[in-house]
């Protein structure tokens, strides 16, 4: 336990990465979700192919494998293109932006089909009861469908934020120095790798019930008018 | 990279006693002072960048960092990816096993036993080639081997005899293993030595390289950083004696 | 079949719709259907289920496009445009918005909006669409509210609301637009026989006010006893049409005459 | 112009361009098939494996669950919110190194299993993949309408004969698309096997990797084949659904 | 209060409920409802929403426990015993299952098993809980789809079929238990009139039959037509009871009057 306390602060500078990586990817994930559910539900072909490619990719390949691609195939990419055109020379793709992008850009997809999902729970007859009072399409949609999308998107973007925040242990594999890293070096150096992993397990124990917490709140602030059983 | 700009070296960071982490994140190890010798040599300001094993040379190709000063063995295979200094040191692989194991390090004595390797090492190639009927296991770092060697999972492993003394005998996981056999060898596998990776083309680098090594040979510096760590010298022959 | 609506010009009539035609793929739901409705004039629309009597409700304020067929708002046409496939389409986006402001429909599901209490829901089209003032558009709605017996209920989320009393926030909701023509699509399904009657008598009390009315109903009674002419759909087409009194009391059409027998009374 | 001295030259074209010109080297992947079709076979065993045995695992702690049956339920919550609520790649770890550090884990009749990597990963898997489709099924219990079980009640069903031919019948349809995504996330999970000396797909991806020096090829074909392995999963599991939910999609005429 | 049902031997009556009360939580919502079915009758419930109709007939074959009471099936009484807060509870599971299998309900939601075809529907509790060979009840299911007018849907889902095939396949389901009594909460609501009357053409021919029947019903003609007692519920009391003629022709209860007037026919 000693040793554990002696590695504190190294573990709580993980934890905190770990926290910034997930927030920051949950941000780029609900942009990209955002666009992904346009392009999914737009009539324009070109935007639905591309959506369905983005989601399909995504669920094709594992979260480790893109990550890996992304991180290293990525930057050597960046830097022959740089090459390539002399446009550049070389651009620093450093661990935290790679990490935050890759997992944004994962996330984006499973947050394109909770939009769309949520779009398509918004029961017609409320748009049409707009449209049928003479409302504009904008004014549908800010009066109308978003206070709702928000509302329907909530249970399934907190099953995706529990599942991210997960996800950003294998960011470590990348060299990023959160939680699971740290943890594991510590564990290594000491070897007292039980001990490490389980406070790591408590950390994430905690992180994940804080965010409960949170999304429980969000929950009842956004559900207004919904019947509760 | 030019002379003014800081000069990025990746290191590994889990490879007692060449590179380890302290409590307080603090890098630590032989290859940690020689890279900031070599650099204090060089008049150029470091900075040390952590990776894992694993992706050591494809980082440094992707200019994540412009050297690699990590025990990496200078080999014909990384040399089609990368160019290599002149060795900074050399030192033979040893099997290690429990005490008493009464393994035989032939190739015979080996068949069917289960052995532990980092992956894409040295040892890796060595194993391959001479060991064919030995089952491999293998490891993301070599800290990971010495615990499922020390937990019983595979009955031996190979590395740097060095950092197998230093990282795992001496150690209190340690106490009840030996070394096993004696020098593995194999050139095509285990080259030269261990030297400092630079990307290929950048020949000017690698040279200042070359001229701060034969610089801490000369003035002492290896000396001292040496016996900080090992007992005996660890550079080995001259190159070319 | 029965032409309806054979009044001299269309600058008079609340609302004139002309041989509205409507496909969706191969099925062709309405084959030409025609309804003219003057001020103050409540016409009820009866038809057994998937006779196209919803269809032509949202035909006439272009919730559905029509494949052929003319409406007039107030004398007003609604310009439309041969769109190929999508049969036509709407010209001038902002008269249809302009025009639909004016035609209110309550719907059979009543499609309030669930995120906004009953008075929120009454106020909003009034507020963002007709630019009303905020404060002159909640005195109205209260107003509507207290017309409808839901007052007590205006600070209630729809999802708490009996069916009767929802039913009555969408009738609410569609009299705060001030509308020209009020479309009423089967108001009282689903509901008990005591709601029913609750339901019933708001809509004549409407229809006493002069309100022009267009009812899609199965309540027999409601059409008998307060519209001034009832139509009735079969297939596409207009089986019968007229004033009650001569609708119910000789039916020209045999399948009207069915469908008056099948509901054991 | 003799053909026997082309075919070489063109096999050795084709290598050089992809060793030196193409941006993947192709030939270095297709060399190691034999590697790659190793990391399917284990790939498959370790999903399969855990599927069934989580699977069976789930059903019962599902009901449980969905019944609120005392303590039970707060024991099965507790699984589950563990098992959920951390990272799979630590409680592979806490398994496979945690464990073995311990003199008495070593010592005990366990260790032969727990010194197998393959039997580490399975057994963290299974418990794994257990708690997530313990939600999945309580879930679609809850979901069944309530009149339906009463309906059976009202026909003098024991609670035995409600459970096996009403609930259970009905609930597995209703959970088959969540539960199709629980494979497709296990196959993503089993990736983390590979951090334990286990050469699944992606453990083939990482030593073609290292022991080329290579950035992408291994991970890029790791990546390929998984993909592929998604889209046949996906594919079956269309046709299992479209024959399950007859009773929930229109009726074709 | 009217009590109902004075016949002297519970033994000779199919049905005999005495003196139920149920509370949910609070509120009362039974507070001594008393029937009795002989052999062959059709009693109709009536009342208006959340009368406690539902909750009565829910009460007979124990969906909800009473607080106090007795019911007799066949001159068999269910014995329950005082489970303190949660009110009287069945003593033998047993003899409830053996007994809500000569209960019969059909649901006001139908609640038929969504995986299984119609025929399973009908097929699976005779087999499984009065032990039918399958074959036999295989044979028996389509007479009684036959005899519901359902025969050439018995493949289909539930989901395909429209509300009025549900009804009747839920009462065909009940049927296929050859129950000594059956129990119908609502048939017909959310039907639309031509449905409405051919599911009460059902049910007539059921009471034809002689079938043992307790309706709870908003269509004022089929109690008047066909039920042998009428019962009307209000606020957890019997409010009027007896035979139609007696009832709807010269109701005793201030209350009964205003529920019929507010009926707009
Ligand atoms: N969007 C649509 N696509 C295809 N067919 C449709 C669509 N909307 C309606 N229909 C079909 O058009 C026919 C008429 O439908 P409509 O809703 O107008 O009937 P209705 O008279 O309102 O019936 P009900 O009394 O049941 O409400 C039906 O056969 C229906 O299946
Ligand atoms: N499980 C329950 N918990 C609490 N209150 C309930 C419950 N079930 C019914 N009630 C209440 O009991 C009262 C009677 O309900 P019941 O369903 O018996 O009415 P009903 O006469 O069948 O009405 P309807 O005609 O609307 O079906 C209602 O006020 C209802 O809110
Ligand atoms: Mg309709
Ligand atoms: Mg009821």
């Amino acid at each position: 336990m000693d040793t554990v306390i002696a590695y504190l602060p190294s573990i709580l500078r993980g934890t905190w990465i770990t926290i910034a990586v997930a927030l920051c990817s949950i941000l780029l994930a609900v942009l990209l979700g955002l666009l992904g559910a346009w392009g999914k539900l737009a009539v324009s072909k070109v935007a639905n192919i591309f959506a369905d490619a983005y989601t399909t990719l995504i669920r094709g390949v594992p979260d480790l494998v893109l990550m890996l691609l992304l991180f290293y195939g990525g930057q050597q990419l960046l830097n022959d293109l740089g090459d390539y055109t002399g446009l550049w020379g070389y651009i620093e793709i450093n661990h935290f932006t790679a990490g935050v992008f890759t997992i944004g850009f994962i996330y984006g997809a499973y947050m394109t089909e909770t939009f769309r999902g949520a779009y398509l729970a918004i029961p017609s007859g409320q748009i049409e009861a707009g449209v049928a009072c003479g409302m504009s399409p904008g004014l549908v949609f800010g009066r109308i469908i978003w206070p709702q999308l928000v509302r329907y998107a909530l249970p399934s973007f907190g099953n995706n934020w529990l599942v991210l925040l997960k996800t950003t242990a294998l960011v470590s594999v990348l060299g990023l120095h959160e939680l699971v890293w740290e943890s594991f070096t510590a564990g290594r150096s000491t070897r007292q790798l039980f001990s490490f992993f389980f406070v790591t397990l408590l950390i994430y124990l905690v992180l994940t019930a804080i965010s409960d917490v949170g999304l429980r709140w969000l929950d009842r602030k956004y559900s207004v008018g919904v019947r509760r059983a | 990279a030019s002379a003014g700009e800081k000069l990025r070296i990746g290191v590994e960071g889990a490879y007692p006693p060449f590179s380890w982490k302290e409590a307080d994140g603090t890098l630590m190890g032989f290859d940690i002072d020689i890279a900031m010798a070599l650099c204090d040599k060089m008049g150029r300001e470091c900075e040390l960048v952590e990776q894992d094993w694993d992706g050591i040379i494809p980082a440094l190709m992707a200019k994540k960092y412009d050297a690699i000063v990590a025990s990496m063995s200078i080999t014909e295979e990384r040399k089609k990816r990368v160019d290599f200094t002149n060795k900074y040191y050399h030192e033979p692989a040893k099997f290690v096993a429990a005490k008493g194991s009464g393994l035989d390090a032939s190739p015979d004595g080996m068949a069917g036993k289960s052995v532990g390797v980092q992956r894409g090492t040295i040892h890796q190639c060595y194993m391959e080639k001479v060991f064919p009927d030995t089952e491999l296991r293998l490891y993301g770092t070599q800290e990971e081997v010495f615990l499922d060697l020390a937990s019983g999972r595979i009955d031996a492993q190979i590395a740097s005899s060095l950092q197998a003394e230093e990282g795992f005998l001496n150690t209190d996981a340690g106490k009840d293993f030996e070394f096993v056999g004696g020098d593995q060898f194999l050139l095509e596998c285990h080259g030269e030595g261990a030297g400092i990776a630079v990307r290929k083309g950048e020949d000017e680098l690698r040279e200042s390289f070359n001229a701060a090594i034969k610089e801490i040979r000369d003035d002492g510096t290896y000396k001292a950083i040496n016996d900080k760590y090992f007992e005996t010298d660890i550079y080995g022959a001259e190159p070319g004696a | 079949m029965a032409e309806a609506g054979n009044g001299s010009g269309r600058g008079e009539a609340a609302l004139v719709a002309e041989g509205i035609h409507k496909s969706f793929g191969s099925l062709e739901v309405l084959k030409g259907i025609s309804v003219r409705a003057n001020d103050h004039d409540v016409v009820s629309i009866l038809g057994s289920s998937g006779s196209g009597k919803s269809t032509f409700l949202r035909c006439i304020n272009l919730l559905e496009t029509p494949n052929a067929g003319q409406v007039f708002v107030k004398g007003e046409l609604i310009r439309m445009r041969d769109g190929g496939s999508a049969g036509l389409v709407p010209e001038d986006k902002k008269q249809v918005e302009r025009i639909r402001a004016k035609l209110a429909m309550v719907f059979q599901q009543f499609n309030l909006w669930s995120h906004m209490t009953v008075l929120q829901n009454v106020i909003e089209a009034p507020i963002h669409v007709l630019k009303v003032p905020k404060a002159e558009a909640t005195e109205h709605g209260e107003e509507v509210l207290r017309r409808v017996g839901m007052f007590e209920r205006k600070d209630y989320y729809p999802a708490h609301l009996s069916g009767g009393q929802q039913q009555r926030a969408a009738i609410a909701r569609a009299l705060a637009m001030e509308p020209e023509v009020m479309l009423f699509d089967e108001p009282t399904s689903a509901l008990d026989p005591e709601l029913v009657g609750e339901v019933l008598r708001v809509m004549r009390k409407l229809a006493e006010e002069g309100r022009t009315m267009l009812v899609v109903t199965h309540e027999m009674g409601f059409a008998r006893e307060v519209s001034d002419q009832v139509m009735f759909l079969h297939e596409g087409l207009v089986e019968e049409y007229g004033p009650p009194q001569e609708v119910f009391g000789n039916p020209k059409s045999e399948r009207f005459r069915q469908f008056l027998a099948g509901t054991l009374k | 112009m003799e053909p026997e001295e082309r075919a070489p030259s063109l096999l050795e074209a084709i290598k050089d361009f992809s060793e030196h010109s193409s941006p993947v080297d192709f030939v270095i992947i297709a060399q190691h098939w034999e590697m790659f079709l190793t990391g399917i076979g284990y790939t498959l065993l370790i999903v399969a494996v855990s599927l069934i045995v989580g699977g069976a695992l789930s059903l019962p702690l599902a009901v449980a669950r969905a019944y609120r049956t005392p303590i039970v339920n707060q024991i099965i919550f507790g699984y589950v919110y563990v098992f959920r609520g951390t990272p799979l790649l630590v409680q592979l770890y806490l398994v496979y190194y945690g464990l073995g550090q311990f003199e008495a884990v070593r010592d005990s009749i366990f260790w032969p299993v727990l010194k197998d990597p393959l039997w580490c990963t399975l057994l963290t898997f299974v418990l794994n993949t257990a708690a997530y489709t313990t939600e999945i099924f309580r879930g679609a219990i809850e979901a069944i309408p309530y009149g339906e079980v009463e309906a059976a009640k009202a026909c003098g069903m024991s609670s035995f004969q409600r459970t096996t031919r009403i609930v259970l019948p009905n609930a597995l349809r209703r959970a088959l698309p969540a539960y199709s995504n629980e494979i497709i996330f296990m196959l993503h999970g089993s990736v983390v096997a590979s951090t334990v000396t286990i050469v699944d797909i992606l453990g083939a991806g990482r030593i073609l990797n290292s022991k080329y020096y290579l950035a992408y090829e291994g991970f890029l074909a790791a990546a390929v084949l998984y993909m592929l392995l998604v889209l046949i999963i996906t594919r079956g599991f269309k046709v299992w659904e479209k024959h399950w939910h007859a009773h929930l999609r229109p009726r074709e005429v």
